[in-house]
């Protein structure tokens, strides 16, 4: 029996909380949930230009999903918008494709690779990216681009 | 002697031959029971001797489907303990009959009649109902539960009034595993004139019943829950209430004479089946349920209680906020306990379960939001066992869930 | 190379062991389609390895389930030619897959609205319409027909109105074996803002399809008429509509979030799949459609061309008041024949064919009661052909409908 | 391949047609039809007191109901109707039951013995004992005894 979903680093980053805190001054929100097993993530978002300055990240929902909220919260903080929304392609075309190459994950999210296998739980590693792109792409100017 | 579950073990291929995963202890019955060989034998050998279209053939091949159909009909009706095969209508499960009546009911509701459900209900006799009063005006209304998880059946009489035409409640609740207790509810029933619908998704796969007893006037089940194949289901129905019923859901094999404007149906049961019936899903299912007939019943029902007893006190002894929702220890339940972890989600505890201990579990809400709702659990996890579960199941389940609090907590 | 339809009946267990009675000649398979070991095994295979409900678990086996149900699901879109396979419903077969539409596109008509279908059209594609115009006063209209049992696609310009929201036709008639021309129809539909259903239970079978191409919206048909499994059929739409459309049928692993009042749903497929779909059989219907989709094609339809010429020319050959319905010889048709014999009654035909010939016929009215009624007939006599057909089951058809005039004439 | 299921007496009998004439005063009448299959029955009876006077049949139907009419018809004059409900219990029963044996058959009906195993027929052979029943039960004081 494996144990590799749920290895040290996944539940170390699920269990950390400091980027649960509410953002003084968003520019944008957005709640996104996953119907099928009902995980909720709320993400408020301060951008300038294109630059993301601080996001803030609640997560109800499973481990995954929060750790993989815990890691994006974390490194947004002067990220691209345009980036992050490549990274988001990249994880989830990682995720999906057929070959198994731990590689092909951005570098910050290879601890996910053992999800690739559990396609029910991909919604919930990619979550936490959707919540940001709802939120920025409600910004008049930014999310169209 | 005490019940053996490996003598219903061994006619099941899928337990006799464990995947390169090791064991399985399959702890997700109440979502689906695996088919024993004798079923999937079955419907191979109609597949391969008598595969026809039924009702009309007057071939051989089609001589030889129909009248195996009908015998699945009977054997359907022998295990409900109804004289008349002709009350039992083969659906495409429970949620399908659910649907059936919900829209064939629904033709002769007017305006503010009122059907009567409970906060415990599956969405399959919640949605169909909510459809028909969005369509046509009529009430939905819910009675509540008690804190264990029963439905509160002091409310009844109140809320059974003149308007209610229809009360449709859980027979067996798949969350809590509470049972409804039918005798005194068929009574209020009916003394306002109302039909008492029966959902037995949960409860039919119990073993024979003796349905009239129940004091319903309808019952449904799905097939793939009593050992049988997906697909199937049945709608049992009153044959003096179904031949009064005009069906909404149409197609060949169910009408006597067509029109342009109008047409008119033939008799129960095949005016309620539209269309080719899943005729060899019925016969695995007639299968089914004679197979489940011929075990030792009682015996089977003292070892899932005590199993189902253990695993309500093994999680009680276990340390971190583990909450059992439905009637406490040592009150009639179905055998399945749902539980809720403090701080844990349901899908991470059944993924460890799953990757580390064999044990399958499911998480979620069951299909009954409203109830989750009500208790204010945020999803639940949920082991329900079946005739071939046993002491073992049991362990890796109570072993598992320590070690989940451990790596989870 | 000529086609040889006995690489095709190889596959069929049924075929190869002929019961003590003889021969088979089976000509019913526009009823229901023999099933070929390979489909039987692949279900076998998936009750025996992957047993368990799909869509949301997350144990091994509800995992590989699901993997194999929205891979069948997958097979089907390849199929039909569709690239998102989420345009594929399924569903209890042709009859469930228009009962669908018609209670859910019902939500959201308006009294007067017109729904167009067809005097051709088989009782499926009639009685969930008129259910809905009882209920809600709109109106069911009827394209005529041609005296050689085709829609009178002449009208079609005429009748298609502003009011009509739907038209409804089969793609290929059960009785007079006509194939509906929907390259005009679908843009006279369109431009009316109206949608084109297309009941395909009689032109699945005949191999993959580009569905694009016909210009509808939507397509039903049945898995059992294209070799699989019973219990289930598809319902596929283009998936800007289906998003568009409430659904009428409800119940578990459909809806997004369930409120006591009023409860929203999830995205197509599953808004449509209410219930514990038929799992096994979806996965049984993917394997009947791959394996088709392998034959050789074009060699099996101009060989069911020949072999459906054969038996219109020997029956016009024979004297006796035999009318054939349908398009005449060198028209295109399916591949299936039916007819009607002056002072004898189908069934007595049926009876002796099968008796005295081992041929399996269907007599009757085929489910299409409107349509014998308008060419005038008591029901006729159908020989319908599959890929496994072969000369010697003409020369017993013929031989026997020679005998058949000598008796009962 | 067995011939028994139409075997000369049967299509002897279906050929029949001289009772297809109608009545000229009928004291009662009844149309039934089997929706499986298409057929439909008429019946005209004169009756006086419990005893049959006459009776005619017209069936569109298959060769086993005509069968089974044009026997019955000639029958009935003179008969008892008790005694014609009987026979049609006695036949329904005949072809029902489980044993394989076509002394059970009431005499005049022996020959539709081969009908037996094929149960969707069984309602060709007895519609027309359906038609005499719901046209007599409809008058007073008979039908109802
Ligand atoms: C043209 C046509 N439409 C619909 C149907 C209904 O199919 P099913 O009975 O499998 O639902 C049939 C088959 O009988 C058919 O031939
Ligand atoms: C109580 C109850 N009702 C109804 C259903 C619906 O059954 P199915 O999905 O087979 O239609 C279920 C099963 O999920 C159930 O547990």
């Amino acid at each position: 029996m494996n144990n590799d979903l749920y290895h040290d680093q996944i539940i170390k980053w699920s269990k950390k909380t400091d980027n649960n805190k509410r953002l003084e001054n968003p520019d944008c929100s957005a709640t996104v949930s996953n119907p099928l097993c009902g995980d909720r993530v709320t993400i408020e978002v301060e951008i300038e230009g294109d630059v993301i300055k601080d996001m803030s990240c609640q997560i109800k929902g499973c481990m995954l999903c929060r750790a993989s909220g815990s890691i994006l919260a974390k490194l947004a903080g002067g990220m691209k918008y345009s980036e992050l929304k490549n990274m988001a392609l990249d994880l989830e075309q990682a995720l999906k494709s057929q070959t198994d190459n731990p590689e092909s994950f951005p570098e910050t999210y290879r601890m996910f690779y053992p999800v690739k296998k559990h396609r029910s739980r991909h919604s919930c590693v990619l979550l936490p990216f959707e919540g940001v792109i709802k939120s920025v792409s409600g910004l008049h100017g930014i999310g169209d681009k | 002697m005490a019940f053996d579950s490996g003598l219903a073990a061994v006619d099941f291929s899928i337990l006799r031959t464990p995947g390169k995963e090791g064991e399985l202890h399959y702890l997700d019955n109440a979502a689906m029971a695996l088919t024993p060989d004798c079923v999937i034998n079955a419907m191979v050998e109609h597949d391969t001797l008598r595969r026809s279209n039924v009702k009309r053939g007057l071939h051989r091949l089609a001589e030889e489907a129909t009248e195996a159909f009908e015998e699945a009909r009977a054997a359907v009706a022998g295990y409900l303990g109804i004289k008349d095969p002709d009350e039992v209508v083969f659906t495409g499960g429970a949620t399908a009959g659910i649907n059936i009546l919900a829209h064939s009911l629904g033709l002769m509701f007017e305006r503010n009649d009122e059907v009567l459900i409970s906060q415990l209900e599956h969405h399959s006799n919640i949605i169909p109902w909510q459809v028909i009063q969005q369509r046509q005006g009529i009430k939905v209304r819910y009675l509540p539960i008690t804190s264990d998880g029963r439905i509160n059946l002091e409310c009844a009489e109140e809320m059974i009034r003149s308007r209610t035409k229809i009360v449709s409640v859980t027979h067996g609740s798949n969350v809590t595993g509470a049972i409804t207790d039918t005798r005194n509810l068929s009574d209020l029933v009916h003394d306002k004139g109302a039909f008492l619908i029966l959902d037995g998704a949960q409860t039919a796969p119990g073993g024979p019943m003796e349905l009239n007893v129940l004091g319903a006037d309808f019952y449904v089940f799905s097939g793939h829950k009593v050992y049988g194949p997906t697909g199937v289901g049945v709608l049992w129905g009153r044959k003096e209430i179904l031949k009064n019923i005009s069906p909404a859901i149409g197609g060949g094999e169910m009408i006597r004479d067509v029109g342009l404007e109008k047409s008119t149906f033939l008799d129960p049961p095949h005016r309620f089946e539209a269309g080719t019936p899943p005729v060899t899903q019925a016969i695995g299912l007639a299968a089914a349920v004679k197979w489940l007939a011929g075990k030792d019943l009682n015996g089977m029902h003292s070892h899932l209680r005590r199993l189902t007893l253990r695993i309500m006190e093994g999680l009680t002894e276990l340390s971190g906020g583990i909450k059992i929702l439905g009637p406490e220890t040592g009150m009639e339940r179905l055998p399945l306990v749902s539980f809720s972890v403090d701080g844990l989600h349901p899908h991470d505890i059944c993924q460890v379960m799953n990757d580390r201990h064999g044990v399958a579990l499911r998480g979620g809400f069951h299909c009954a939001q409203p109830l989750h709702d009500l208790l204010e659990v945020d999803g639940s996890t949920r082991a329900s066992l079946a005739i071939y579960n046993n002491d073992k199941d049991v362990d890796a389940f109570l072993n598992g869930m320590e070690d989940c609090l451990k790596i989870l907590g």
